[in-house]
């Protein structure tokens, strides 16, 4: 196939309109704001709803709020999450709330920050936070553990407190919640 | 097994009496009403009034006594006793009263009489269910229609119906009774 | 002018009537039972012979006798479903469970007069074949069930039970048995289940019709108090001039409790059909009219649960004319006649008997609240709608009748209350709860919704009302 | 999963067929079927009329229902089989009306009925997908769920919950019920197996029918009344016998659970294999419950041959040895020690195939009746005819260890082993099983016995002691836990649990039933047919056909027992053998 080159016109021809329009766009660059951030000593200020790395939280009484029900290990498109439940013994003295998880742990190199985890959570007990830039010195360190998990996680402000609700109720009617 | 510590016990509404024992009497009444039914467990109710007639209560020794001699299950007597508001599960005063406060004894003023009884006797007039006094004597109880509504409001004191009961009859029904 | 017709209460009341027997054979008791029991055998036209107990059950259809618990069934029909070729022995229980609200009547008959109760017994129990017959009576009649036993071994001493009753040799064991405080057991197969020594759970219908498989699964029939009082009066006077009592189809008489604001709250034994709600209320003879200064808001014509009616109310009702053809006339609630059907084309029905009267001092929502407490204490708990739904509604009026109310209380109220009756629960408790609530909720809509509007106002203003 | 099939049978035992009843014709939401006009009781065998929900399932229309069980007496007390229908209206003649167009008329109930607890009558149209009975559904879903504690999220049955099911169809979005809920007690431990959440249970009376009716252990019932009735044992009576589980797989919601299988997953992720419980003699059948290799519990599958729908709570428990940590997961051999063998030849790891040829050899080279077998009746069929064959071909000695405690009238069997019946109809088993084993330990003593084979037995246990087992001069040992004879052993194979491998067992009434691969063998290990299968070929030098299919086909040629059987038709629930 023969591509017909197309002709140039006289303006084209000249050349240097064109390279003049060039440094026009380099000249304005000079007295624009820089974009480049010099990462890592300059940060990027996270918008509000950014999907950054999941993490698990607590609640204002410092309960682990994640029951493990499993729903995220289950929704987790690249399986990232494991979670070990407790096993029949529950958590000894939790009362209505007899489930925790014995182990949690999400393996970040797998993690897609989709955010699945926390819209299936039925507790509020995982949310995707601001953190988007997770290092380690090999894979095992970007397994995070519950405790890390929940250290980075730190306290939810709970409005709903469900399960106190429940508690509170059932006292007042004479039960053990 | 895993040795669990999350579970509770099975909860027990029923007392212990350690010192229960069926006089001949009683167990004799006990065989003579299961004569009354082809099928012992029919005899249930009726034993479990006699019980309660005697003990003033229906206890855990009881429960076993009347379900062994109905052979039947201890569960199978202490579902009655659970369903039918008249067994009592622990002591009542030597003194019960029974208000009736469904509508026809509501609207001639049941609930009146029994924040009054409930005042004499130093209870608590909104609490739920039936309240003794601190020295046992007293039980006053919101109880359902008692069949008297055309003479209302109407109560119980024991076994005996008073009807048409004012403020000034529940005084005396009070005063009969010792106070 | 309105009256009483007493004939099962004719004696009660009376001074010097006392309840053992020898005062009942004075006035003469168990005549009845003798002329039953000796009755001969008869030949029909069409050549069959019928025993003496058929010719009583044949005098109790013809009698057109209703059943006075609360359905209103026929009795000789009740009687005739009986599966007498079973081979199984039938058994026979009186009803004394004497538990809705309002009623009062069974009372006066088991206090006052038992023998004409026992001898009513005595006669269905010949009459269907039952050798071994309970009375159930409630817990609480707890007196009532000590002149029972008395009545019992009286009546047993004078050969009227036991065996070879008066040398006919026909045999019948009566006992007591004893509830304990579960409105359910009024129900028949409640009843039998209480009497089988289990929780008073109905059964459901198939399979087990009482008529078929009841008490023990035999074939069992059970009868209100005032049923079998009735029975003894038709075998005296015979079915056709008991018939003669009361109107077509509601016949013979029947005990009225009326309570509430009247004057004269009391039990009134009528001929069906032949009293109005109206004479009822307002007749010196009845009721007596209401309290001074106060007017009619509304009644509840047979029970608790019964659907209530409004003063004022009107209803179209299927008379029959001159002609004799069906025409609807339209009747004001006090014109109603007190009847089974009246009652039931108006949309109640005349239960076991008991008007409730209510005047306009009455506050509904607080009158309902305590109705639907009663419900949500005494469903028995078998079936879900019944189980749920009578204390759903019953702490909706409760939050309703303690500030806590909402506007939409009413509807809301509606619509669990539309979720139980028409067949969804095992017996017609379902029935019993629910028809109050939406005949209060439906009668007197504006007072629900005013008293709930209300709270809300109240609420909005937390000055007013710091806690709620 | 317990399957809920609506069949017509419902037995522990294996009755004989009732006649064929008479049929009636009904139609389901307006597609006819014929059902028998009687069924028989679940519990008594007794026919009873055949219920509506009973055609439906016929016309397989499901109703929801939660207290409904077909294996148990019906209570009707839930009310979420709520239908409408109509029955042939009746003329004045007492014969039916006819319609212009030919059909009949019928005339449609003013109520609706419990269709778990109303008979069919001929003619009769059952209505379940209506708008009315939508709406009762959802209303009496609305009802369960208001005092429901709606704690899904920590609840062992949800995803396998009928609360969770139906309100997907019948529930709403938002409750509307605004009162406080019922509290009831929670977390209490009913049984030594038994959790109970009061607040999550429905009232549903299941457990208490099975438990009274079927396991004849009156120990539930209800306390309390109305909406505060409580589900409860007699406190201090633990409810224990050996059928509480079951009362775990029925409870329709998560009001009982199973205290082993507490907070140990989640339903969702288990993969679900059709076996065979081993435990004793009945082969009920069940489903294995796995993840990733490792079993989670054991559920009854629905055989009316066998099990109906249970099983005992010793065979479900019976598990955990399969994940043990000191699994035989390496062929060992071990040199014999003061024969003059240089002991340094220890070097690698001996291999399948080079064990398997030794061992060959050294079979082939023994002289016959110096040879004897040990099985187990808790090998496969497959593998007992295999070894079967073996013993003939070597002209062994064999015989099977008898394994016998304390059976109770429903599913537990005193024979505690799984197939014993295949061992003796393989040939493999002495009769009575076990009086070979003396010949055996004797034959051994007098050194005319030199080499023994052992499947899955501690010969120590069984007559054979371990001096004895010293003084052989090859002891081939197979077996999947450690014990006194694989320790002794020269050569070790390690074998698989029923749960790694396919195969079928032969139950006491002689019913051949398969088992298929639930998890991955341990380490090593492999299915015993496999080599025994290997082994067979190398000893006789003759092709076989190595799929446990192949096995199972061509035992059925050569066991008379087992003729006319193939693996394909031997289906999920298995077929009786001419015993």
């Amino acid at each position: 196939m023969i591509i017909k080159r197309k002709k140039l016109s006289l303006w084209e021809r000249l050349y240097l309109p064109a390279m003049l329009g060039g440094f026009k766009v380099t000249v304005r660059h000079f007295f624009k704001k820089k974009v480049t951030m010099q990462y890592p000593e300059e940060r990027w200020v996270v918008p509000e709803g950014y999907r950054g790395a999941p993490y698990l939280v607590k609640d204002q009484e410092g309960r682990t709020k994640c029951v493990s029900c499993q729903l995220c290990e289950f929704v987790c498109p690249p399986k990232a999450i494991r979670i070990t439940p407790p096993g029949p013994t529950g958590v000894p003295g939790a009362g209505n709330v007899e489930k925790a998880p014995a182990e949690f742990e999400i393996n970040m190199l797998r993690c897609i920050f989709c955010g699945f985890c926390q819209e299936v959570c039925p507790e509020e007990a995982i949310f995707l936070m601001q953190d988007y830039s997770l290092t380690g010195t090999g894979r095992d360190g970007m397994i995070y553990d519950k405790d890390k998990l929940l250290a980075l996680g730190g306290v939810h402000n709970d409005q709903t407190r469900k399960w106190n609700r429940k508690a509170e109720e059932a006292r007042a009617q004479g039960v053990k919640p | 097994m895993n040795e669990s510590h999350t579970t509770e016990p099975i909860p027990n509404a029923l007392l212990s009496q350690p010192d229960f024992a069926v006089p001949a009497a009683l167990a004799a009444e006990a065989d003579e009403l299961i004569t009354h039914y082809p099928v012992k467990r029919s005899a249930s109710l009726m034993l479990l009034h006699a019980f309660q007639d005697h003990f003033g209560y229906i206890s855990q020794q009881a429960v076993v006594w009347i379900a062994a001699r109905l052979e039947l299950a201890p569960i199978n007597i202490y579902e009655l006793v659970t369903f039918y508001p008249m067994f009592h599960q622990k002591p009542v005063g030597k003194c019960h009263l029974k208000i009736c406060r469904t509508l026809s004894c509501a609207l001639g003023g049941a609930y009146e009489l029994h924040e009054h009884f409930c005042k004499k006797l130093g209870l608590d007039a909104k609490a739920h269910g039936p309240q003794t006094t601190g020295d046992g004597k007293y039980t006053v109880e919101f109880v359902e229609c008692l069949a008297g509504c055309g003479t209302a409001p109407v109560m119980m004191c024991n076994d005996t119906f008073h009807e048409g009961v004012s403020l000034k009859k529940a005084d005396e029904i009070l005063k009969g009774r010792g106070q | 002018m309105p009256q009483e017709h007493r004939q099962i209460l004719k004696y009660v009341d009376q001074p010097g009537y006392t309840p053992d027997i020898e005062c009942y054979l004075r006035h003469s008791g168990y005549e009845a039972l003798k002329k039953a029991i000796t009755l001969p055998p008869k030949t029909q036209a069409d050549g069959k012979t019928t025993t003496g107990p058929e010719q009583i059950r044949q005098e109790v259809m013809i009698s057109g006798l209703r059943g006075r618990g609360g359905a209103g069934f026929p009795c000789g029909l009740k009687w005739s479903f009986v599966d007498r070729k079973s081979g199984k022995p039938i058994h026979l229980i009186c009803n004394a469970d004497e538990s809705e609200p309002g009623t009062f009547k069974d009372k006066q008959i088991i206090y006052k007069d038992p023998h004409q109760m026992l001898e009513g017994m005595i006669i269905a129990c010949y009459a269907n074949d039952a050798h071994l017959a309970y009375i159930y009576i409630r817990g609480e009649f707890v007196e009532g069930a000590k002149i029972l036993a008395r009545a019992l071994r009286e009546a047993r001493a004078k050969n009227f039970l036991g065996r070879n009753i008066l040398g006919s040799g026909y045999d019948l064991e009566i006992h007591i048995h004893r509830g304990a405080g579960a409105y359910i057991c009024g129900e028949e197969t409640g009843l039998i289940e209480s009497l089988e020594g289990r929780r008073a759970y109905p059964r459901i219908k198939p399979p087990y019709f009482p008529a078929v498989l009841g008490l023990y699964l035999c074939p069992t029939i059970v009868n209100n108090v005032e049923t079998l009082c009735a029975v003894k009066h038709i075998t005296a006077m015979g079915g056709a001039e008991y018939a003669k009592l009361g109107t077509p189809n509601n016949t013979g008489t029947r005990i009225v409790s009326i309570s509430g604001h009247v004057k004269r709250p009391g039990y009134y034994e009528i001929e069906v059909g032949k009293v109005t709600i109206g004479e009822l209320i307002h007749d010196p003879c009845f009721g007596g009219g209401l309290r001074d200064g106060r007017k009619l808001k509304a009644i509840i014509p047979g029970g608790s649960s019964a659907k209530i009616f409004k003063a004022g109310e009107k209803f179209k009702l299927k008379g029959n004319s001159l002609l004799g053809r069906e025409a609807e006339k339209e009747v004001e609630l006090l014109d109603l006649p007190y009847d089974f059907d009246s009652i039931i084309e108006a949309g109640s029905m005349s239960g076991s008997g008991a008007l409730i009267v209510m005047d306009d001092s009455t506050d509904m929502v607080e009158a309902l609240s305590n109705i639907a407490e009663f419900y949500a204490h005494e469903s028995c708990g078998q079936c879900t709608p019944c189980r749920e739904g009578s204390l759903w509604m019953a702490k909706a009026l409760h939050r309703l009748t303690h500030g806590g109310g909402r506007s939409t209380d009413a509807d809301y109220l509606l619509r669990i209350a539309d979720n139980i009756p028409g067949g969804r629960t095992i017996c017609a408790f379902g029935e019993a709860c629910a028809w109050p609530v939406q005949s209060f909720v439906g009668k007197f809509k504006d007072e629900f919704i005013a008293k709930g509007a209300a709270d809300e106002e109240r609420r909005m203003k937390p000055a007013a009302s710091p806690q709620c | 999963m317990l399957t809920e099939t609506m069949s017509t049978a419902a037995t522990i035992e294996t009755k004989p067929q009732p006649p064929p009843a008479e049929k009636i014709k009904v139609k389901v939401d307006g597609k006819e079927v014929a059902v028998p006009k009687t069924t028989p009781d679940p519990v008594t065998g007794k026919p009873l009329p055949t219920s509506m929900i009973q055609a439906c399932a016929a016309a397989n229309v499901i109703v929801p229902h939660y207290c409904y069980h077909p294996k148990l007496p019906v209570a009707g007390s839930c009310r979420m089989c709520l239908v409408e229908f109509g029955t042939p209206a009746i003329g004045p003649d007492r014969k039916p009306i006819v319609n212009p167009d030919g059909t009949t008329k019928i005339s449609r109930a003013l109520r609706p009925v419990i269709a778990c607890a109303t008979p069919v009558s001929p003619g009769m149209e059952i209505y379940t997908n209506t708008p009315a009975v939508r709406l009762m559904r959802e209303g009496v879903l609305e009802f369960l769920l208001i005092n429901h504690p709606l704690d899904c999220p920590i609840c062992d049955q949800a995803g396998e919950c009928k609360l969770q099911e139906y309100s997907v169809d019948y529930g709403n979005s938002e409750s509307r019920f605004v009162e406080a809920k019922v509290h009831k007690p929670k977390r209490v431990e009913l049984g030594p197996r038994i959790v109970l959440d009061d607040e999550r249970c429905i009232l549903c009376s299941r457990c208490i029918r099975f438990t009274r009716d079927v396991a004849g252990d009156d120990a539930l019932g209800f306390v309390n009344r109305g909406s505060h009735s409580t589900l409860t044992a007699y406190p201090g009576r633990a409810f224990d016998n050996n059928y509480t589980l079951n009362t775990v797989d029925i409870c329709p919601v998560g009001a009982l659970t199973s205290k082993d299988f507490r907070f140990r997953m989640r339903v969702w992720f288990l993969k679900e294999t059709r076996s065979l419980c081993t435990s004793c003699a009945t082969g009920c059948n069940i489903v294995i419950g796995s993840r990733e290799d490792a079993i989670y519990r054991y559920e009854p599958r629905e055989n009316d041959a066998v099990n109906s729908c249970w099983m005992c709570d010793h065979g479900r428990l019976n598990y955990k040895w399969i994940g043990r940590e000191d699994r035989l997961v390496e062929v060992r051999k071990r040199e014999a020690e003061g024969r003059g063998q240089a002991s340094g030849s220890r070097s690698a790891a001996p291999t399948w195939s080079a064990v398997l040829g030794e061992i060959s050899q050294k079979l082939k080279a023994a002289e016959p009746g110096s040879i004897a077998i040990v099985a187990s009746a808790r090998q496969t069929n497959e593998e007992l005819h295999l070894l079967a064959k073996l013993a003939k071909r070597l002209g062994a000695l064999t015989d099977s260890v008898p394994r016998i405690a304390a059976g109770d009238k429903l599913l537990l069997n005193a024979d505690r082993n799984p197939n014993s019946t295949g061992a003796r109809l393989t040939g493999i088993a002495a009769d009575p099983m076990g009086s070979n084993l003396p010949a055996i330990a004797g034959g051994i003593r007098s050194g005319r016995i030199k080499t023994l084979i052992v499947f899955g037995e501690d010969a120590t246990k069984c007559g054979i002691d371990a001096d004895l087992l010293d003084k052989l001069e090859l002891l081939i040992a197979s077996d999947i836990l450690p014990n006194a004879t694989t320790r002794r052993a020269h050569y070790l194979l390690p074998g698989c649990a029923h749960a790694e491998k396919r195969g079928t067992f032969t139950n006491t009434k002689g019913r051949v039933q398969k088992f298929l691969k639930a998890v991955e063998p341990r380490g090593d290990a492999r299915p015993e047919w496999e080599y025994l299968h290997e082994l067979l070929v190398n000893v006789t030098s003759r092709d076989g056909i190595a799929s446990i299919e192949g096995v199972f086909n061509e035992m059925a040629k050569e066991v008379p027992a087992f003729s006319g059987l193939t693996w394909a038709t031997l289906g999920d629930t298995g077929i009786s053998a001419k015993i």
